[in-house]
């Protein structure tokens, strides 16, 4: 408290300026910024967000922070627009003396800081935005992605929906108006048309981010009758569009494809039938499969339960990434500096090629920065434990088989995706149970 | 008189001397002055009594000249881009102001309101185009031929910033105080009698619109320059919103008015972004309220002393040295 | 009835009103005259409570009423007629003058029974009591107002310059339901404004002068000869 | 394409346009009124939102009948409009009226901002809905494609409801009057003994419930997230200038053309779909300035 109120002093009258602390000295504390959505639409993912970084880094620092170090988080809102987001994110940088920031949820952020981190020289861990181009068309040495990207998720919702319904005709899509829901159809649209060039696209529907109604989407879906509707939508938007196409049938009519209900799930609760197939941007899962019962998840569900009576959702997951990541790549970064707190740049070479397990599995850093993170799907079944659907006929699809390789652009490489691929010996497949 | 001078000279020190006592506040003051001109440009309309709601169109015009002119190989050089963007804005301003000059009072505001919504939906919308929601970056050009690191950059941004405002004030005043500034209040305190006299309030009007226009323009390319990235958020009318929100705050009797009421928005922003990160608007919000209420001449007011505390129909001194 | 004593107004800073001395008894009609700008509609909306008074008092039947919110003081038996009618132009003439009386609860029989009496006096009005009010002539609009205040004005009755305006024809017929009005409300105090007092010397009892907010009664009431010595003609 | 997909575009412009209808009346009449464009005017959209999806949910988890969300929208409607409405006019408005406008419209902006923030605070940022009160209506069949009751016959009923009550509430009524009269004479008004400053407030909190009213349906339709009152703001905004600001069945009407305007967009030309509202309102306000049902001999309300 003592330090906040002594850098809005420093920041009202701009008399003091906060050193980064030395190479090789450790500094009294570790001011990690993160940058989420506090308000806004956004925030149902930034809030949660924030609540898993406060028992992450609680937990972290009760273990004796980072080699020693307590971390102290430091948040900054992303919903204030993206030129104010880039002057809070200086001001922690600069004034409040942050090593690290994690930077951010929405892709348009990530575009935007990314060079202002280079300018910054600090390491930016971004956290949960997912688009491909930013490792594919940018080279950040600041920058490091600790979960997979939308190309990895676009393609193993694609290989899911060709194994579970492989002879469907015709599709529509109603994503968001925005980077995410433009970018994500362009790359399932690429790959579907190498797969199964003769499936008809009946209808594209780009709805203004945040509408409050879909009627005449739906109206227009109702009467095209999609084999498939495809829809990347999340948040509000997503459970106001499942909400409205329930009650008027429209989930009975088409098989919908949701590759971010998983954030939705407990919201949606009775509203969500059987049948829906879903995702959730990467392998996260309060139920995941194989890690439901490790006494981490165990503990991280009961505390994160306790601390905002829900279940947690994806974000929470790509959180305790970016936290567990960052103390493993300054553990070894540290390691390899003799045990002495290493600069910035040690920390960013570290992080490469590093490989460290989170709640759901494992991640592995790429050399371009970009995180290796597998990815679930499911299809929707109700059952009596819980008052929400869950995940049945699981696939598991591993980070390295879905995610385009390195050098290489993701949308070509989804115009080159063999048939193949949707059987790969490689992906492990799994049924509910208690 | 001469304590307007000193407001403003006070002022002018202590910006100067600021980024050398405190390099990291360098962006910071840079877009405060950016805002503090959108609002010089709201201060010059609400002379002549009208309420713009919609200026975040030139200044998010502006703004997006400079991101693709950036973006192209032509366009990479500071001194070509500001001017360019700015008289790109001042275009748009000459057009729009073309007939929204026969509108008064809140149909002002609304068709101002609706022409930068108009454009806010193009840009979100034009994905393929503007980069939608998520806007576009703004590579950094030379200053001057020169290439510079972003520190560099960022302190010699700010000055140029400066003296661009300063002349801008300047400008504006000598304005205010010109026949037309004259003017500019008769269409405020009795629009018939300026007609009567043969002169056309809505000529005076256009003249006004088009400068607050182009005042507008020159913060957004300026603001598109430092913070490397412009976003459909810069025509959004909750910011048009705070360039009116900033002009009252820092209050209208002068020019030097509408810096101090950006200096002061920022200082409130970062300070309730660090205390109360998840209410920031909120504070802002009492901020503006105990202002109205309080302070409703702004903190140039307060400073230059009020003066006219009787007139309740003339809240806004009629001063106009900086 | 209504005493008025040392009052003084202003308008933005200026004084209009310079501590005006005035009364009005009960049934009395009082005259007062004066140009244009001289304060008297000014004092009329004082007594009506839309002046910024700086000292003086305000007393109805004794009690003083400076305090007392505008819209509570027609509710004391005051109708006023503004000078430029100000009717509810969306509304009908009888909507116009049965609205003061809707709003202050008055039953609906005894509304019917004070439009009867109205109708008594201004019998024109009976018959265009359906028309818009946004369609009136000056002069029926005049008639209109005058009934509007006649339908809370139980004790007191304000007329703002009631013959501004109006051609010759008409203003004799307004002076006619003047007269009327006197014949058949005796108890119902008048005070008319007017610029021209030769217009109400037939039936106003006495008569002030007003002249930059300074009232001076006129010795010996309208008489030809004490206007002329009060410099008003 | 099939003309009877016409029809069905029109049947979700109605829905539509009749929500915005209750929200754009609100603001509307507080302008005719007050003369003041209350910016905080979508915060109790969004509030009348948040409270009355809190107050179904909290029913259903007490075991009441369905049906009580109906009264309970009501009563949310009105709660908010009186003490969140009433407040703000009561506490702030109040003391600026006659003010310049730029400062009566920074104080509801002000309000605003500090709305939005309230409602995170107490309603916090996770998306909430409560659909029971539209499945509990179920659906209707229209050419073969599912309709829900309350989108297609409630909510454009309520608005009917609202429209034909608000004017026969300020035409036949004696308080319904007086507001009229203050709005064309403020101070004949009040010598006539109309307590204008009493009109001000119920006005207002009329004025906000309607708002209120137009978020507590939609509760049951939309996924309540923090930021729905400020879309929902310019968009009254349109409706108000396109029909003339202080014009009730004006409103109805633009209401209903941005509605059908949408859809129509959606089936058409998808890429004009957020752009529809905003052109429809320049393009009228370029040619009737004062909005298409504003005559300069009539008056507002």
């Amino acid at each position: 408290m003592a330090i906040k109120r002594s850098a809005a002093v420093a920041f009202a009258l701009g008399a003091l300026m906060a050193l980064p602390a030395l190479a090789q000295d450790k500094p009294k504390e570790l001011v990690v910024g993160i940058a989420t959505f506090l308000s806004g639409p956004a925030s149902v993912f930034g809030v949660p967000g924030k609540n898993a970084a406060d028992l992450f880094f609680e937990e972290l620092n009760a273990k004796g922070g980072i080699l020693g170090v307590p971390v102290k988080p430091v948040y900054v809102d992303e919903g204030a627009g993206t030129n104010q987001l880039i002057s809070e994110y200086r001001r922690v940088v600069q004034d409040q003396g942050a090593q690290v920031m994690f930077g951010a949820i929405s892709s348009g952020s990530c575009n935007a800081l990314a060079p202002v981190a280079e300018d910054l020289k600090v390491v930016n861990v971004m956290w949960d935005c997912g688009t491909q181009t930013i490792f594919e068309e940018g080279k950040w040495k600041y920058s490091v992605r600790t979960q997979g990207h939308a190309g990895a998720e676009m393609m193993a919702t694609l290989l899911y929906l060709m194994k579970t319904k492989p002879d469907f005709k015709t599709i529509a899509v109603v994503n968001q108006d925005y980077a995410w829901g433009r970018e994500s159809w362009a790359l399932f649209q690429a790959g579907l048309k190498a797969l199964k060039p003769d499936v008809k696209i009946v209808a594209e529907l780009f709805p203004k981010f945040g509408a409050p109604d879909f009627s005449t989407e739906i109206t227009r879906l109702s009467a095209l009758r999609p084999d498939v509707v495809l829809s990347t939508s999340w948040g509000g938007d997503l459970d106001t569009f499942v909400q409205q196409a329930a009650a008027r049938g429209l989930l009975k009519q088409s098989t919908f494809v949701l590759p971010l209900a998983e954030s939705s799930m407990e919201r949606l609760g009775a509203v969500m039938p059987e049948g829906v197939i879903v995702g959730g941007r990467g392998d996260h899962y309060f139920l995941h499969p194989k890690h439901k019962n490790s006494a981490e998840m165990q503990s991280f569900v009961k505390k994160y339960r306790d601390k905002t009576n829900v279940y947690p959702i994806y974000p929470t997951f790509h959180m305790n990434q970016a936290v567990t990541g960052l103390a493993k790549a300054y553990e070894k970064a540290g390691a390899a500096n003799g045990g002495k707190w290493p600069t910035k740049e040690q920390v960013i070479a570290a992080f490469e090629g590093l490989e460290f397990k989170s709640l759901t599995g494992t991640i592995t850093i790429r050399s371009d920065h970009q995180g290796l993170e597998d990815q679930l799907l499911g299809t929707t079944k109700r059952v009596p434990e819980y008052p929400f659907a869950v995940y049945d006929k699981m696939a598991l699809y591993p980070g390295k088989l879905v995610t385009t390789p390195v050098g290489e652009k993701s949308l070509e490489w989804f115009a080159k995706t063999k048939l193949d691929l949707v059987n790969d010996k490689s992906i492990e497949t799994f049924d509910y149970s208690k | 008189m001469a304590r307007q001078y000193l407001i403003g000279a006070a002022l002018l020190i202590a910006l100067i001397v600021f980024p050398v006592v405190s390099p990291w506040s360098t962006v910071i003051l840079t877009v405060a002055l950016c805002e503090g001109l959108a609002a010089l440009g709201i201060l010059v309309l609400l002379r002549a009594g009208q309420v713009s709601f919609g200026h975040g169109l030139f200044f998010a015009f502006s703004a997006y000249v400079v991101a693709f002119m950036a973006a192209a190989s032509f366009g990479h050089e500071v001194l070509l881009l500001v001017p360019i963007a700015t008289a790109a804005s001042g275009l748009v301003a000459a057009l729009v102001g073309l007939f929204i000059v026969r509108y008064r009072a809140i149909f002002f505001g609304m068709l101002n309101l609706a022409i930068s919504m108009v454009f806010f939906s193009l840009l979100e919308k034009l994905f393929s185009v503007t980069g939608g929601a998520d806007g576009k970056r703004v590579p950094r050009p030379t200053l001057a031929g020169m290439t510079l690191e972003r520190e560099t950059f960022e302190f010699w941004m700010f000055y140029i910033t400066l003296a661009l405002a300063v002349t801008a004030a300047l400008g504006v005043a000598r304005y205010l105080l010109s026949p037309g500034g004259k003017a500019l209040e008769a269409i405020k305190s009795n629009e018939t009698r300026l007609e009567y006299l043969g002169v056309s309030s809505r000529k005076v009007l256009y003249g006004a619109y088009l400068l607050s226009g182009l005042l507008a323009g020159l913060g957004g390319a300026i603001i598109a320059l430092v913070s490397g990235h412009v976003t459909p958020e810069l025509a959004y009318w909750v910011r048009s919103g705070e360039f009116v929100f900033i002009a009252i705050l820092g209050g209208v009797g002068g020019v030097a008015g509408p810096f101090l009421g950006a200096l002061m928005f920022q200082i409130i922003r970062g300070y309730a972004a660090v205390h109360a990160p998840e209410t920031w608007h909120a504070v802002l919000g009492v901020m503006l309220l105990v202002i109205i209420f309080f302070a409703p001449s702004g903190l140039y007011g307060l400073i230059a002393g009020r003066k006219r505390k009787s007139a309740p129909k003339e809240t806004a001194p009629k001063e106009t040295a900086p | 009835m209504l005493e008025i004593s040392g009052l003084s107004a202003v308008i933005e800073g200026v004084q209009v009103l310079r501590k005006v001395d005035f009364a009005l008894a009960e049934g009395a009609t009082v005259a007062l005259i004066g140009r244009n700008g001289a304060g008297k509609t000014s004092l009329l909306r004082a007594i009506m409570g839309f002046m910024t008074v700086t000292e003086g008092t305000i007393a109805f039947d004794g009690r003083p009423i400076l305090t007392m919110p505008p819209h509570e003081r027609p509710r004391l038996g005051i109708g006023y007629a503004p000078e430029d009618r100000r009717l509810f132009s969306s509304f009908s003439i009888e909507e116009n003058i049965r609205l003061p009386a809707e709003v202050m609860k008055v039953p609906g029989a005894e509304i019917a029974r004070r439009l009867e009496g109205i109708y008594q006096v201004l019998p024109e009005l009976a018959d265009l009591r359906h028309r818009a009010a946004a369609g009136l002539s000056g002069g029926q609009g005049k008639m209109a107002a005058l009934a509007r205040a006649l339908m809370v004005g139980q004790r007191i009755i304000l007329l703002d310059e009631p013959f501004q305006g109006l051609a010759p024809v008409l203003a004799q017929r307004y002076a006619a339901a003047l007269r009327a009005l006197r014949d058949s409300h005796p108890e119902i105090a008048l005070l008319i404004t007017e610029s021209n007092p030769s217009l109400l010397r037939s039936f106003a009892e006495r008569a002030y002068a007003i002249e930059r907010g300074e009232v001076t009664e006129v010795a010996g009431g309208l008489a030809a000869s004490s206007l002329e010595a009060a410099g008003l003609h | 394409m099939p003309p009877e997909m016409l029809f069905l575009a029109a049947l979700d412009g109605l829905a539509y346009g009749s929500l915005l209808f209750l929200v754009a009346v609100g603001l509307s009449l507080i302008f005719g009124v007050l003369g003041v464009l209350n910016v905080a005017h979508g915060s109790f959209y969004a509030i009348g939102a948040y409270v009355a999806a809190s107050a179904v949910l909290a029913a259903a988890g007490m075991g009441l009948p369905t049906w009580l969300a109906f009264p309970l929208f009501l009563i949310s409607a009105i709660l908010v409009g009186v003490v969140v409405g009433g407040t703000v006019e009561a506490l702030l408005l109040r003391r600026i009226y006659g003010k310049e406008e730029v400062l009566q419209l920074l104080v509801t902006f002000a309000v605003f901002m500090i709305l939005e923030d309230a409602q995170k605070v107490v309603f916090g940022t996770q998306p909430l809905f409560a659909n029971a009160p539209m499945n509990w209506l179920g659906t209707i069949e229209v050419f073969g494609i599912y309709y829900t009751n309350y989108q297609l016959i409630l909510i454009p009923l309520v608005a009917l409801a609202v429209l034909v009550g608000l004017r026969l509430f300020l035409r036949r009524t004696s308080f319904g009057r007086a507001i009229v009269a203050v709005t064309q004479d403020r101070e004949a008004a009040m010598a006539m003994g109309i307590n204008a400053t009493r009109i001000y407030l119920f006005t207002f909190m009329i004025g906000a419930s309607l708002a209120a009213l137009g978020g507590a349906l939609s509760s049951a339709t939309t996924s309540l997230t923090p930021g729905i009152g400020s879309g929902m703001i310019v968009l009254s905004f349109a409706v108000a200038a396109t029909a003339g600001l202080g014009r009730i069945e004006g409103a109805a009407v633009a209401a209903l053309m941005i509605g059908l305007g949408r859809s129509a967009a959606v089936y058409f030309a998808p890429e004009f779909d957020v752009l529809i509202p905003y052109l429809i309102m320049v393009v009228v306000l370029l040619i009737k300035p004062e909005g298409l049902f504003t005559t300069l001999q009539t008056r507002k309300v």
